[in-house]
């Protein structure tokens, strides 16, 4: 008889999570993954550190342009900064990550310009970038839907006969769905090169992660025939080498590999959220107390990266980054009424050219009254 | 008589539903602890408990699903899916199992099972948040399917529909979400208008229009303007979608003589073509003009800032009274096969 | 000019479309080693080998998501759903996604997937393997939606739709799989007739029948009976479900001023409603009479020896046809609201 | 790191197994399962071979009568009778099992009558029982769909406050479909008292377990918090002991149990398949040597219960079934063509009835033409 591994407390437990920085900031030993971590050097932590600074900026930037009114709504990233940095940079440009709303921290490393942050989120298009330029698919909402997405996109790899991977990521809510399971059974049946993050960062809006399982996440991908590592995802490094394992893994033909990054939604599930309503101030201290960005910044204190001058520069990076975001909400024009019709389709189609003419029949009877 | 918005109607609903019947229960994605994105649910939990008030995982096949297995077990199960787009993954079960299942059984299993459903556009939503999908399931045989347009009718057709025997689709406009009217909550259900009977909502002469959902009081806008032109329109709120209640249709189309129906979701294979078929075969010698489809358009919904190009507004309504009345209209003089 | 069934004819496309594009491959159940239940793909794993021909754990949803991927992948997945009733379980993925990602991604990312649907009853089948799912496809904008009613069409549509940038639902009637036809399987795909158009299978002048898939057959049969009678149907075969291409379409109801619309799936909200909505619109002053609608009944897909008593047959349509000639039928002298 | 447990042939490998019984009908000595089998003694085991008997000859007969064009379709059984009546023998009258298409072998076990199993696979009826009267849900196609009908039931019997447990068979194939992961996440989350009994039958119509999973399908349970246990599916004692430990567990209060059966499907999918298309010819005659009924009888010889007495017992009560099956094929009258109207809804419905009105019209213009 399988029994399964343990019970324990899933929403704020954090043993038993392979890391390598404490909340302190100092080093922990840890030979798997210090593995994946000989190269780590000053200029690279240093650039883990201004990423995660400027997305954190971004973010609030982001709350701060919904409560002006220049946003229909934001989804914070605040606290899973280290997860997203941290595992994107272990990406190379032809991997292909799919995500959900929640990922400005991939988008950023992956390239994406501050305008390019601004229109889904502005209510202006669906989409705010071309996934091609950036090489990351569109913000996925339905929950689950993009793992199996990636899945696909692998299998596509593999007949492509090239070295580059697909990699999923996801909350620990949507590891309720069928879509996000049938990703696994499809992947692990075809050992496609793809990789599952699943940033458990313990709340779907209102539900705690243990309506979903009283188990590690992370315990089902083997289950699968999926290898899987659960790590402290505040721990940049962690989830950097994490990630170079599972990619690794993936890129060399040995099939797809599951993470789960243990973090935190510091603030709500969305700015129409209130968490208030449904969690103790309590659980947020003790999560702000391992925030990923001041971990880092400990460590670089230690091995004298740390200087005005660079905190500086991270900032001033910051600063522009927002200033962009900002410009690309005053720079938004209204977009043209009758491009509602463009790109339903990509081939023409009689019946909707027929539609858009005769809504363009309506609007031009507006304009004449306008004009006088 | 009490004011309250639709959600607190809604609200007054469930808590009655619960405490009237042992075996109603409630479950969805955040609607304990939370009472519900949209606070329906505000407060039930710590009224009625965990058994009953039940924050479920995030799947909505499986919310669905396992309500059917307590519909077998006798339990009469409302489920609220948490936006109008995250029904599909419910899809198969709601088509194949709950609106089958008394069918498949002859008649030995039971499924009153109440699927509410956050309705429609007009909210500025994101992607996925703002979808249409009735017509799916009005053309899926075995379920009831009503949509309503005030508190007061959401206050007693949920309770109607948590009653019924058989499974409903509850849809509710979000963009009425937070609208007031008087509701009364002491009233006896058995005095209540059936569930399936259309309302005429204001009476006219010229033209009958026909719809349901949030789109009824932008009808009833329209009727007002076309008034200070000397249009009488009459207005009907269908309520049941699945079964039309045609005998009021026919009625009020046999007296005009001309029809406009309008509602959010896309035209082609929409509520409207069934409502333009089902008119135009019973009344087709009533009919001085085409019955006018004014819906969403053929498209995806749009970004929230294009939905009013998207959604038949007021304006569009008048422009579909003035085609089925030949007056100057946007598609005068237009020519098409 | 070769005799093929239908099944052949599928086949023989598809080996068409694997060999002319290395991009495009084959998803499903048990497509591979068996080649298919109906064995559609039959030797094709041989001859393509199994990373073009796939077969997949079962899970539609699987399927079609994974399709998604592939297609985001610049590949053009051809995916068999094994029967009708299994659709449902990808339903959110082909609504909520191969619909939409075109749209969503501003023309960005391409969905040329292509859905094929062994579809429809009448061969005695077992419960959910003689759906009629095809109106939620066209009520979905962002698909395009046929059904084939031939081998020749078989042949050559399914190789439109695969060379379509856009995602197709491709409706095969399982009633016609082993009827034979000539099919040219040299020809020029440049040649052929565009997938979106009708075309009229057989002229007439008293009434126009709408029909497509396995219908068309069975309304052919009652055109031949019809003539018996001094009655000429003009009988047209839609192959274009959405977008429905009215230039044909109405240019015939100016013609007869009568319309008779069948098909096998229930008539609330079904295609049906479309399309005499969409006739009426277009034809009002043309028409001489209501269209009529000829469907299956509004339930649930009966037992396999009861079907004959759901599926609309010759008598049926025939009945139809009465009726819009107002001649005596069935519903002569029956009252109703 | 979790690695997955092994990567071995799934479908012909059968070393791992819980099991008692020996192919040679011996009893192997299974501490675990031994505890749940204490009580069994020759009437018992009689018990169990004429159940298997009848059910091997039932199913027998429901090839026959679809050869003989008096049933539409059979979904044979064959090589699974002890997955199916050792099973189903550990259950009480309150259970309730939801299973697919294949288990007649539960439904004899549960009380149906030889004209329950008719009408369903003659096409007059979608379902051939009542599913209260024998406490079995009625046959489910859609495949996986049960799984969370189970679940949900026993969600019920948790609200009644009762030690009753809910069922869910399922094949191998139905592992990849989303519900039948979501319905493990629910009953995990829910501690729902239901029973997963997964009958691998190394076959998805023509699609071999390898293409669903490459590593043990009860392996899946543990990693979403639910105790599980791979058996010998072709050893009557096994599937009663290992039920009875999962029903055990489910009713205790303990949550979800998870079985895997490993069995073998003799026949072809149903009698519309023919398997010589995709499997060898040796693969059967393997898993011919393992012959479930075959090994029981083998111990009862050994036991002294068998003689030619109990032989010939058995064999009459199976004819006399197989004679019930055939007579209800005989005695099956037309369904009156309005039942086609029958029970689509609970309550009146205004449309339909109209349209019953219209049929019957319609039908009733036929009448006078027949007669003259
Ligand atoms: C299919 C579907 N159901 C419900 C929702 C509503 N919803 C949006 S986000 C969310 C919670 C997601 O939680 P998780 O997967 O943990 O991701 P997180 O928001 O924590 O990043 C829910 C229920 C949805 N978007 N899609
Ligand atoms: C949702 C769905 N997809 C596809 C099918 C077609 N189908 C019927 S049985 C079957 C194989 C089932 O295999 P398994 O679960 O192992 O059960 P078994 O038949 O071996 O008992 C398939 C693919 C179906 N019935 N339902
Ligand atoms: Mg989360
Ligand atoms: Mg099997």
């Amino acid at each position: 008889m399988m029994y399964p591994r343990t019970d324990h407390d899933l929403t704020t437990g954090t043993d038993e999570l392979a890391g390598v920085l404490a909340t302190d900031g100092s080093r922990i030993p840890h030979p798997q993954l210090d593995a994946w971590l000989t190269d780590v050097d000053v200029p690279m932590l240093r650039m883990l550190h201004r990423d995660m600074t400027i997305v954190r900026r971004l973010d609030a930037e982001g709350i701060a342009l919904q409560r002006q009114g220049q946003l229909g709504l934001w989804a914070p990233c605040r606290g899973q900064e280290a997860a997203q940095v941290g595992t994107a940079h272990a990406l190379r440009t032809g991997d292909f990550p799919f995500t959900s709303y929640r990922e400005a921290g991939v988008l950023f490393v992956r390239g994406a310009r501050p305008d390019e942050f601004i229109p889904n989120w502005r209510g202006e298009a669906h989409s705010g970038y071309d996934p091609y330029r950036i090489g990351v698919a569109t913000p996925q909402i339905i929950i689950g839907a993009q793992t199996l997405h990636a899945v696909g996109y692998a299998m596509g790899i593999q007949r492509d006969g090239v070295d580059d991977i697909a990699v999923a990521y996801f909350g620990d809510g949507a590891t309720s769905q069928g879509d996000a399971n049938e990703a696994m059974v499809f992947a692990a049946s075809f050992e496609a090169p793809v990789v599952f993050v699943c940033t458990n960062n313990q709340w779907a809006i209102s539900e705690p992660v243990g309506v979903q399982s009283r188990f590690p996440l992370a315990d089902r991908a083997p289950g699968f025939g999926i290898p899987s590592l659960r790590f402290d995802g505040n721990d940049v490094l962690a989830s950097l080498a994490a990630m170079r394992w599972a990619a690794d893994h993936a890129r060399s033909g040995a099939g797809p590999a599951y993470l789960e990054a243990v973090t935190y939604r510091m603030g709500p599930h969305t700015t129409s959220d209130d968490p208030s309503r449904y969690r103790d101030a309590a659980e947020v201290e003790h999560w702000e107390a391992r925030d990923p960005i001041a971990r880092l910044e400990a460590l670089l204190r230690a091995e004298g990266g740390w200087d005005d001058e660079f905190a500086a520069d991270e900032k001033a990076a910051a600063d522009e980054f927002c200033a962009g975001m900002r410009a690309a909400c005053l720079a938004a024009a209204d977009r043209d009424p009758l491009s509602v019709f463009d790109h339903v389709y990509a081939e023409p189609h009689a019946g909707l050219d027929q539609e858009r003419a005769d809504y363009a029949g309506y609007l031009a009877g507006f304009a004449p009254e306008e004009e006088s | 008589m009490t004011e309250l918005t639709m959600v607190k109607a809604l609200g007054a609903g469930l808590r009655r539903a619960l405490a009237d019947d042992p075996r109603v229960l409630l479950m969805g994605e955040d609607i304990g602890r939370l009472g519900g994105v949209f606070r329906v649910t505000d407060g039930l939990l710590d009224e009625f408990g965990a058994q009953r008030v039940v924050d479920t995982p995030l799947a909505e096949a499986g919310i669905v699903g396992t309500a059917v297995g307590l519909a077998y077990r006798g339990y009469r199960p409302v489920v609220e899916i948490q936006f109008d787009g995250f029904v599909y993954p419910a899809f198969d079960q709601i088509v194949a199992q709950v609106a089958k299942l008394h069918y498949r059984t002859r008649g030995a299993v039971r499924m009153p099972i109440t699927i509410r459903v956050p309705w429609a556009g007009g909210v500025g939503a994101a992607e996925h948040h703002s979808e249409s999908p009735e017509a799916y399931f009005v053309h899926t045989s075995g379920l009831r399917v009503v949509a309503v347009s005030n508190p007061q009718d959401a206050f007693v057709m949920l309770r109607q529909a948590i009653a019924s025997d058989d499974p409903v689709v509850f849809f509710e406009p979000k963009r009425l979400y937070h609208a007031k009217g008087e509701v009364d909550v002491d009233a006896d259900l058995a005095d209540a208008p059936p569930m399936g009977l259309a309302r005429v909502v204001r009476e006219g002469a010229d033209v009958t229009v026909l719809t349901y959902g949030g789109q009824v009081t932008t009808a009833m806008d329209a009727a007002t303007a076309a008034e200070d032109e000397g249009i009488s329109l009459e207005v009907i709120d269908l309520r049941s979608l699945s079964p039309v209640d045609y005998r009021t249709v026919t009625a009020s189309v046999r007296k005009t003589g001309r029809v406009v129906v309008t509602h959010e979701a896309a035209k082609e294979a929409g509520l409207g073509a069934e409502l333009v078929a089902g008119v135009t075969e019973r009344c087709f010698h009533h009919l001085e003009a085409p019955p006018v489809r004014v819906t969403g358009h053929d498209i995806p919904y749009p970004p929230a800032k294009l939905e009013k190009h998207h959604l038949p507004d007021l304006d569009r309504i008048l422009d579909g009274v003035d085609r089925v009345l030949d007056r100057p209209n946007s598609l005068s003089g237009v020519e098409r096969s």
